[in-house]
């Protein structure tokens, strides 16, 4: 038995960790938050060159097919790097149209792995679609509800801004007619698996905020002491720790559970994406405190981590709707 | 006991009821931290200046109506309650004001009462400097003595240091704080509270973007700014002592009155009820929290009103102020994630019109556990002070 | 205007509290708990004797008719103490006897007022009735839900036990044509004044435990200083203190909602007993964390308040169903 | 990542499930902490330990089944799952043993492992004193030189001091525990752990009531009580570090295993069934937190499976053991507060079938973020050994 991700997938990770941590650094993120396109130019060409686009690919259309626990650890530093880069949104949406198959699946997959498309799906509750004003491909339901591929040109894309300055939200409408309606497609696993992949990209930003607020503690004096000496502030810090550390095995366990498309799926998917919710909301909070005045500027990087938590936290559904789905799973048995 | 509220009281509440539904702007002005939004808020102050409403707890000769405390709670809740704008003069009128009727001289009053209260001059705060936050007694910013000439005229300070997280400074025409008077002193000592004009010669202002972006403070540098012996408020060498005074108001009954938090309180009960129409789970959920929320604020409401009431029948507020702002920080923060929560894919959208306020309210109130003393010094207040337990 | 009991009411609490650091020690409270009888002998002659029994009795049946705002001092006291005696009930219960006149309360209300009888009352949700066990009358509904006067040998009274050594816990049955049908009595009010009673009681047993654990951390050292001077300690104290400080003008605003009969008496009453249940049972976790090994023992005295806390937050609605209460005035409306 | 369980793995299981199925009493065993539940306790070990089911983790030669933590942790799963009792002789199964087998001399083994296992012999532990609780390292009890005489015999220690909190002592046969055999040394040095029966002269056992008024534990005094050199285990001023070996046990995976949790919740899950056919309005406001307690459970019986696996491919287990204490001690206590949240007006009854057991264990739960390390002590550990913060 294992509850980790195999070796080769966590050498990946580091390497992935590796590359952004060259490419997308805190400087290089501001960039993109400033930037209209709110991305960080070249990055998704290198995370293609790296493997990362065909990850959920199988190896007919270039990718490596791999499942979803192997993608862990990519995931955790996509979340850990706050990286503001449609990779969950791809991935997932490259995994639908494996499963349909055929021209659609043939036409774009070789451009997705490539890094010459980016997707963006649309599933479960909610009606805002994230990545979509950056997609060339989206995934979202007809007006008949069936799921669909539409081309950007095609789909009607009203962007929304958000206080994240490195994602990009929109509703999108299919007028009639327009795109391709996908068959053979697993809507509520692939859901699932945006869920869990999300819970991962949050124990990434706790990992991150949690180690920002403790380099802070272990250098800012006050009172004639370092503060990561007074209890208040490692008490603060060590709570936040265990919630992360908690959450993370519960993650991984749901990556398994979405890749044996096992009966208790979807519970799983919902208790990893409440308790890193939980976790990083808690990093969050007890990042700003330690951090104090420093942390409440828009010059200092923690803001940037924070307000991606904000943003995982209110999209594929909140903490509260994943709790009372596994409520209707412990609770309705 | 007795609750009801005096026909006095209830009249001055009718009258600001009423004055404030007809002059409140329909339309919230523009952000405080834009110049125009500044701008306007100054006009929104004079308007209610002229009306005298804009000090009502200040004696009439300076525009105010001599309201007491309790006049002070129900203009507030009324304030807030009919949503007008935030005051750019707060630490003018709320901080300095208080300070300069208990230490100021005539000359001081005459000259900086009616431009505060007019909001022709607009006051920011220079207590933290970067390495004086929490510990705030460890600053270093110095005031340098010049003698006066041969005529007795001409003497003065020379200050130098640099202050931070000063509100509002970016817009702001003054700035108070303390400097060190005595290079020998350390801590509390040889400090002196100052009037400086942030037009003057070797101050420099950089703003600072704040969580939402804005340039909500700022950093304030001196490099050897000459301020006249006029504009020293209170003794040389007293600065802790005066500042003090500030810094308690400022934690104390004045900093967050209770009618914002019953009128965000109330928005959230709205939230609630247009939630369950259209998110009947997220309302669900959020049903505790909301009531919570709400007795929470009324929580606060009685708790400053018995305050209130006692320091009306003669008894000292003293670290009442530190449970204070650790209660309302919290309760700010709390209401503020419910309706994030109950909002849920909205709930970061800063352009749509119902999240928007929302969002902003929420990183407004993160800036509530760590702002005028953090809450992990105001525990340690309430356990030496309250508790006698030992530092 | 005035958000605190008058000036005599107070003195007459100090006086109260007194009294009863006199008769109602700790070691008195000890004794009681190993008595079947579970209550301090000759406690409740004296309380009659100092007044506090007639506090809720017309001046026509030799009491001093004062309202709940006048009482709270001494039901802040008798919570300090934690108290074993049916203080509450049997004040409640005169009211009611008050209420209904004539005969019921020309035999009864002078006994109560010499301390010669004991009241229990059921009111509001729940079954069991507090102090039955003890009473001489108990006021409850018989089958067709009418509040009656039952002396206690027409009454089926089935005890049980409570882990609270100082409260008598039973339910009661009235066989048909037994007891008195009370007629003119205000059962939701005195309900929500029994409430409020209980809420004030709670806040005094809330001091009284963090009064224990402050003395207890100012002596007890461990690596060579008191634990007192440790922020761990004191930030849990002062989060304990301020819930309490903040929840006894709820509780004084609720007395005074009953007193006048607001229309928002209810909503009141249970924001009182959810605050001020919130707020004991913080102190009580508080001061047995801070207590530790020797706050776990029944020889100290720590376990007779944390006790009392229990029962009082499962009597008389729980914090969750006042919660409710409050929130269907609030969110109703 | 591979989380299906391997067949003998699962095979272990049904045998243990089998076997427990057949074996557990039916009716609870009399409370551990009267003397006659104690005895009974004692006869369910041997039992288990006849059908070599007391010590599974144990070598085959001392009647265990040298079963590996995985197989550990089903059988815990298991044994909590069928509502077996507690173990009388966990103290020393589970925190002594593990000792002996690192430290012991062939003798010690020979001698102690199967009456322990067995329950012939019962172990308390002596860690705590008055004076030395969080702070186990200023603990003054002391062991005194007996030189052997000149055959060579006779050698040993006098024992002298004061153990508390000692669990299960007032009925145990033996304690271990650490005292200070170097007069002159200071904190973590000098300490030497003995084997002591506490029938021996000098040893006096007080039962301390917890709170629930049974004797759970006991204060134990000795008053120069010989100790013959055997009972040293490890080498004499070796203690602390033989100790730390124990109570990183104690901390760590073996003391509270995720079964007891896991059958917890799903009692837990049960009442909230229960509750929602006899009080709707309870449950539905528990609805939230028993969900929360079901899964904070789930998430300690992964994270311990995540630690075992880690510690069988061969990393060592070091602060997890705090982080771990830190979450089981408090979703036990948030769990069984739900659970009598729900019970309402019944939560305090002592005597009722379905209150009772889960006022038991609120209370148990409250000891937990106390004993073997506060949670504040934990928190330290964490922030200094995990997060590198300075002491």
């Amino acid at each position: 038995m294992r509850l980790a991700p195999d070796a080769d997938a966590l050498e990946f990770g580091a390497s992935v960790r590796e590359l952004l941590s060259d490419v997308a650094d805190a400087a290089a993120l501001r960039v993109a938050w400033d930037d209209p396109a709110g991305r960080i130019p070249g990055v998704w060409q290198r995370l293609a060159e790296a493997g990362v686009l065909g990850l959920t690919v199988p190896e007919e259309y270039g990718g490596s097919g791999a499942d979803l626990t192997s993608l862990l650890p990519v995931l955790v530093e996509v979340g850990r790097a706050a990286l503001p880069e449609p990779v969950v949104e791809t991935l997932v949406g490259a995994k639908l149209l494996a499963e349909a198959g055929g021209e659609v699946a043939e036409d774009w997959l070789p451009r997705v792995v490539a890094g010459e498309a980016v997707v963006a799906v649309q599933l479960g509750p909610g009606d805002l679609v994230s990545a979509a004003p950056w997609a060339d491909l989206l995934l979202v339901p007809d007006h008949a509800g069936v799921l669909c591929a539409v081309p950007r040109d095609e789909a009607v894309i009203v962007a929304t801004t958000s206080v994240d300055g490195g994602v990009r939200l929109a509703t999108v409408d299919v007028p009639g007619g327009a795109g391709y309606a996908l068959g053979g497609v697993h809507i509520d696993a692939a859901f699932d698996a945006a869920v869990v992949a999300v819970a991962a990209q949050q124990t990434g930003l706790a990992e991150a905020m949690v180690a920002m607020a403790v380099g802070y503690a272990k250098t800012r004096e006050q009172f004639g002491a370092v503060i990561g000496s007074f209890q208040a502030i490692k008490h603060q810090l060590a709570d936040a720790y265990v919630a992360n550390a908690f959450a993370a095995p519960v993650v991984a366990r749901a990556a398994w559970s979405v890749a044996q498309d096992s009966p208790t799926r979807s519970r799983d998917a919902s208790h990893a994406k409440y308790a890193a919710t939980v976790a990083a909301q808690r990093a969050a909070r007890t990042a700003l405190q330690v951090h104090a005045g420093i942390g409440y500027t828009f010059e200092h990087d923690l803001h940037m981590w924070m307000k991606r938590t904000w943003t995982l936290s209110s999209l594929w559904g909140t903490k509260d709707w994943h709790r009372e789905r596994v409520a209707q799973a412990v609770l309705e048995r | 006991m007795d609750l009801t509220e005096p026909a006095e009281l209830a009249a001055f509440r009718g009258e600001a009821r009423e004055w404030l539904r007809s002059h409140v702007p329909g339309t919230p002005l523009p952000s405080l931290d834009t110049e125009a939004g500044f701008a306007a808020h100054r006009e929104w102050e004079l308007e209610m200046y002229d009306a005298r409403w804009g000090v009502v707890t200040w004696p009439a000769q300076y525009g105010g109506r001599d309201a007491g405390l309790l006049e002070w709670l129900v203009f507030e809740e009324e304030y807030w309650g009919a949503g007008a704008p935030v005051r750019v003069s707060q630490n003018g009128i709320f901080l300095l004001a208080p300070t300069i009727f208990e230490y100021g001289t005539d000359a001081q009053k005459e000259r900086f009462l009616t431009p505060m209260a007019k909001a022709e001059e607009v006051w920011a705060q220079g207590w933290s400097e970067p390495g004086a936050g929490s510990d705030l007694a460890s600053l270093r910013s110095k005031a340098e003595r010049v003698p006066a000439d041969a005529s007795g005229a001409g003497g003065g300070w020379r200050l130098s240091g640099q202050k931070t997280w000063s509100t509002r400074a970016v817009f702001a025409d003054w700035m108070f704080g303390l400097f060190r008077s005595d290079p020998d002193s350390e801590r509390h000592r040889g400090l002196t509270y100052f009037l400086v004009p942030l037009s003057a010669d070797g101050v420099t202002v950089r703003p600072i973007r704040q969580l939402d972006g804005e340039p909500g403070f700022a950093e304030v540098f001196f490099d050897s700014v000459f301020v006249p012996d006029e504009h020293v408020l209170g003794g040389v060498g007293e600065g802790w002592k005066v500042a003090m005074a500030t810094t308690t108001s400022e934690r104390g009954l004045t900093l967050r009155s209770p009618g914002r938090f019953m009128a965000a309180a109330d928005r959230l009960v709205e939230l609630y009820a247009t939630t369950r129409a259209t998110d009947p789970g997220a309302a669900a959920a959020a049903r505790g929290d909301v009531a919570q929320a709400w007795m929470d604020a009324d929580a606060y409401r009685l708790y400053v009103l018995g305050t209130a009431l006692k320091a009306l029948g003669g008894e000292s507020i003293g670290a009442e102020s530190s449970a204070n702002k650790l209660f309302w920080s919290q309760l700010d923060v709390a209401l503020h994630e419910t309706a994030l929560a109950m909002l849920g894919e909205r709930a970061t959208l800063e352009a749509d019109p119902v999240a928007g306020p929302w969002l902003d309210g929420y990183e407004f109130s993160l800036a509530g556990p760590i702002y005028a003393g953090t809450n992990e010094v105001q525990r340690n207040v309430v356990a030496e002070r309250v508790l006698g337990l030992p530092r």
